[in-house]
């Protein structure tokens, strides 16, 4: 398999409409996928209307290589993910993809994914992979309220699965960095993958440096092009200026200038 | 097959599309869409004097059938381009052009008489119009006597080819056109993006960090034509014309204006092989209207009743 | 309820939505569509000295995300305002204004000089800004002593509130800005339509019969929230925005940036409901946002970081 | 029934695809129609594309009251067109209607009406018209080639059809004014409507006014709003630049500077 972006018309196999906010679309590519890593994502391309005049980018949810089908996960916002939460099956979606950087494998099997709000996208994936890779993470994931909670089982064929809810209706309650295992006086992993809105990875890129624990984050910016050209995406890094959607989306936290 | 070459200041163009600075990368980032070859030429992003970060996020606003952008010139400086740039963007086989930008009349020199010793770089464009860096850039662009100055002070020191990018965010860009002409320009580039903002209602803040930046995309088109139309006939140089351009049919709107090539710009993010296609919808625009050199379109439209 | 209404040099209008010049006729032409009596103003259609047939056909060029008019100011003159369409609207419960144009001074005088006699005519709007007629209109609208004295002229005869329009096509809008409350100006609206240009690529011919025509619509709405917000910088009388408005998100936006009412233009074309339901839209806005006045939202953006 | 404008939405009711180019929708109303003449128009807001930013126009083909729906012809030419062809029963089409002035009644029973293209649109609601006040006209309609021959029976409910196209395949062969109705010395109608391409109407306009016989015409024109206010859509006349949209469609030709 080569990494090779491609630009391409992929197939609605699938939608599944997980709540009033939340839709997953299965694609169908025409040909066999490149080499797909977890993290990068998908640039795509709304109907033609004035204000969806620029792609939109989403985490790649789950790649199946046998069907050649790929995942989204996607978050009602506005017109563009309205308009793919109402795509239908059999219809098309042209994609840009894949695209970014990756999360890293790795080097202990103490692994922590976080995930909140469509943050939960990338990690579905990332789990996948880790147990290709014989590692069971634990996975929490953080939803405003019950009825949001979903795709439990799916997550937990690769882990261990915790759910906190804003509202508590389901799982512990409060934002996830209030999670019991966040409370304890050591953490019990040594690496974390989190993803989801920029105050919470904060958060949590707060307690794993207090731990001094390795820490990997997703981030979210506004993109115009999604492979490297536009240079409107960049987040400041120990490096300067770096593009999120070519040296990101993933950065870990020793990179970014948080405290 | 018709014949799409285009000849402009004495250099020759396998056909007249080509990309527009700071929408392209430095071109390889799309190797992986299209065949470079098959490009009239690649305006490669601008360079400056020395290292700048641009402006802080966010840099982008999505408008009605437009964007907004205040990237701010973000690049590694000319010393960085000379050396590891350079090197690995010269043996494409189509023209690069280098966009040369700065904030003062010396550092527009500086960069052009370095770009001037790299074999492999028939030609420069001066980025006298960017909307986003405080100092210089737009001001140049909007004083005909400024742009004027700047263009006869890289003339000096720039053998080859100098192509000159306006700013549309002036009253009149004949005017401009002209002083850049009498400065020593070769070729005139426009249009550069329009100044503009957006607001995000909802937190009653500017989405740009920078408050204005520079709008692009199908939105401009109508105001870039008439641009192109208006220096076509105040000036004897040729034309290169960008602002929207988004398909084939675009990009001929912009030769009959008077254009004798044109740039790709903001379309490259919507669909990153679009200038290709550009390119074949121009050779069948021209089986279908039986015209044999694309030459023939440049300036072509027909204002008689 | 939250309170609607704004004070504009000592006008009061029952909300900040009116409807602009050229879009809107004369307003019974809307009496199908909506309750006039629940819009804060109404901008009648230009009015010149002597009647004008304005251009010929082709007048209009839909381009993305916007439209081009090359109208060209057609109108039957002030006399047959005064005799004809005056008293079939004056009794409107609304604010009538008259968008005033002319391509001299004497001209935008005359015409300034009879309106003033309008019992029910509380303010003219001066159009120093329109792209479509030959003579006159945009010159004014872009040479700031020329706005300022044409201006200065009107304000001798025309003894009520004084709002200039201007144009967008300009390097300093802020200049033109300064120039005409110099020159006696109450209230500064903007912008007038862009200049651009429309190309049938298939029949090798300009769109319009005129070539170039006014850019509304839109496309246009960023360039108009950088000019609206630039001129409360730098002038202390209120402005009415306008630009591309077609719903009460955009409305709020000019708002914020610092326009003490809006305009409704091109979007009346495309929904003649549209101008009511922004009223309804800014205020459930400001129900949501907690916001009792609607004065509070003039050029409320908050910029601090 | 009053005569006043109204924005709303109508139900499409039922598609009939003509042939490649032409579809004729039926709309249901949801409320009971204003008076409508035929002549008057439609403005139709084509879904949100940047390439459809206005409205587009459509003569009104036919009108039902009691059913209270009515039927636009539309001919494929660019994006708005495409868009309403390719529209499904139940979908919805917002439409601000009835505008326009309309044909005049005759004050003769010896009527002809001349068609071409999508100018045939507006004539059956006209041959309906004038059916009901029992003048059963001669109805004459140019198609480019037989395949778009269309709706015959239709127009034969209201009078004789006549039909010609372009190269022969049925009917005449030729452009409408080449039709053997109008090589005779004498014409024997006293009244024409006629609507389609500009050239068409100049040449019938100039058989009427060789023959002395009244003649209305219905314009095209490119439009903005439709309703009188933008001043787009003006036609020289007799009475200085007069708006197609108010002051016509229809004119008598009389009122116009044809040669
Ligand atoms: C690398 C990356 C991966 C992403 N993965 C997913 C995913 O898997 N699932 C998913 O549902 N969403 C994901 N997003 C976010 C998604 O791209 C946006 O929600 C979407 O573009 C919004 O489009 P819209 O037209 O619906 O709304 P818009 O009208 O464009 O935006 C609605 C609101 O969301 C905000 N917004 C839009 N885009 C962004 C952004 N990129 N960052 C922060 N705020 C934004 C806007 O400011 C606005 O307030 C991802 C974004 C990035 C950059
Ligand atoms: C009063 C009136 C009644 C009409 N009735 C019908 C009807 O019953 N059925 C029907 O199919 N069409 C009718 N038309 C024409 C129809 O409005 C246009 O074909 C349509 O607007 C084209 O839209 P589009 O987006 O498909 O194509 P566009 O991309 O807008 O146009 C495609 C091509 O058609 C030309 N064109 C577009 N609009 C017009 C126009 N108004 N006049 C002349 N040329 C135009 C353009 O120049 C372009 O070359 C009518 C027009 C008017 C003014
Ligand atoms: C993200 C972005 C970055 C740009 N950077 C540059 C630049 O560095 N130098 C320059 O001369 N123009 C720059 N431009 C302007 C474009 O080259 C072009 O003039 C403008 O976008 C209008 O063309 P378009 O509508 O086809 O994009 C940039 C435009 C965009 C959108
Ligand atoms: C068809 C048309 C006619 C216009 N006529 C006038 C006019 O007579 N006087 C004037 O000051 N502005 C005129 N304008 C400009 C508008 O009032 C307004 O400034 C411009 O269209 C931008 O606003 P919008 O984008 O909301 O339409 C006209 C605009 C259009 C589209
Ligand atoms: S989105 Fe264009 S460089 Fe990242
Ligand atoms: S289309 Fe606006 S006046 Fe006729």
């Amino acid at each position: 398999m080569e990494l090779k972006k491609i630009v391409q018309d992929l197939r609605v196999t699938e939608v599944n409409r997980l709540n009033k906010r939340h839709v997953v679309l299965e694609l169908l590519a025409p040909e066999k996928f490149p080499l797909i890593l977890p993290g990068q994502f998908v640039q795509a391309r709304v109907e033609d209307s004035p204000s969806t005049f620029l792609r939109r980018p989403f985490s790649i949810h789950s790649v199946d290589y046998k069907k050649n089908t790929l995942r989204l996960l996607i978050q009602i916002k506005g017109p563009g993910t309205r308009h793919l939460s109402e795509l239908q099956t059999g219809d098309h979606l042209n994609l840009i993809y894949p695209l970014g950087n990756s999360f890293s494998l790795p080097f202990t099997k103490d692994v922590l994914l976080v995930g909140g709000g469509c943050g939960v996208a990338p990690l579905l994936f990332m789990a996948q992979f880790l147990s290709q890779h014989n590692i069971r993470p634990t996975i929490l994931l953080g939803f405003r309220t019950s009825e949001e909670v979903s795709e439990i089982e799916t997550y937990s064929a690769f882990g261990k699965v915790l759910v906190m809810t804003d509202d508590g209706t389901e799982g512990e309650k409060g934002l996830v960095v209030d999670h019991s295992v966040f409370q304890r006086e050591r953490l019990e992993f040594k690496k974390i993958y989190c993803c989801g809105p920029d105050a919470m990875m904060k958060a949590v890129a707060k307690i794993a440096r207090m731990h001094k624990t390795d820490c990997e984050v997703s981030l979210e910016n506004t993109m115009a092009c999604g492979f490297g050209v536009c240079l409107c995406c960049i987040t400041p890094t120990d490096k300067g200026n770096e593009r999120v959607c070519v040296e990101g989306p993933v950065f870990n936290i020793k990179r970014l200038p948080w405290r | 097959m018709p014949d799409l070459s285009v000849h402009i200041a004495g250099m020759h163009f396998k056909n007249p599309v080509t990309t527009a600075s700071g929408t392209f990368g430095y071109g390889d980032e799309f190797l992986d869409f299209i065949d470079l070859e098959r490009l009239g030429g690649i305006f490669v992003k601008a360079v400056t004097g020395k290292n700048r970060d641009g402006n802080t996020y966010p840099r982008m606003a999505e408008t009605s059938s437009g964007m907004l952008n205040s990237v701010g010139l973000q690049n590694k400086g000319v010393d960085h381009f000379c050396r590891e740039i350079y090197p690995r963007i010269k043996n494409f086989n189509t023209h690069i052009i280098v966009n040369v930008s700065g904030s003062t009349i010396e550092e527009y020199a500086e960069v052009a008489g370095r770009i001037n010793e790299l074999e492999k770089i028939p030609a420069i464009e001066l980025n006298i119009s960017c909307p986003n860096v405080k100092l210089g850039g737009m001001a140049f662009g909007t004083v005909p006597a400024m742009a004027a100055e700047v263009t006869a002070a890289v003339r000096k020191v720039y053998k080859k080819v100098l192509m000159v990018k306006l700013s549309p965010n002036v009253t009149s860009i004949t005017d401009l056109a002209k002083a850049a002409v009498d400065g020593g320009a070769d070729v005139i580039t426009l249009i550069n993006t329009l100044l503009g903002m957006a607001i995000d209602a909802e937190r009653r803040r500017p989405v740009l960090s920078t408050i204005t930046g520079g709008l692009s995309g199908p939105a401009i088109k109508p105001i870039a034509l008439r641009m192109v139309w208006q220096v076509h006939k105040a000036v004897r140089v040729p034309i290169i014309g960008l602002g929207g351009i988004m398909n084939s049919t675009d990009a001929i709107e912009f030769m009959l204006a008077g254009a004798s090539a044109v740039q790709v710009g903001t379309a490259n993010f919507i669909d990153p092989a679009i200038s290709v296609k550009i390119v074949d919808g121009i050779a069948s625009y021209m089986e279908r209207h039986k015209i044999k050199e694309v030459s023939e379109l440049v300036g072509a439209l027909r204002t008689e009743l």
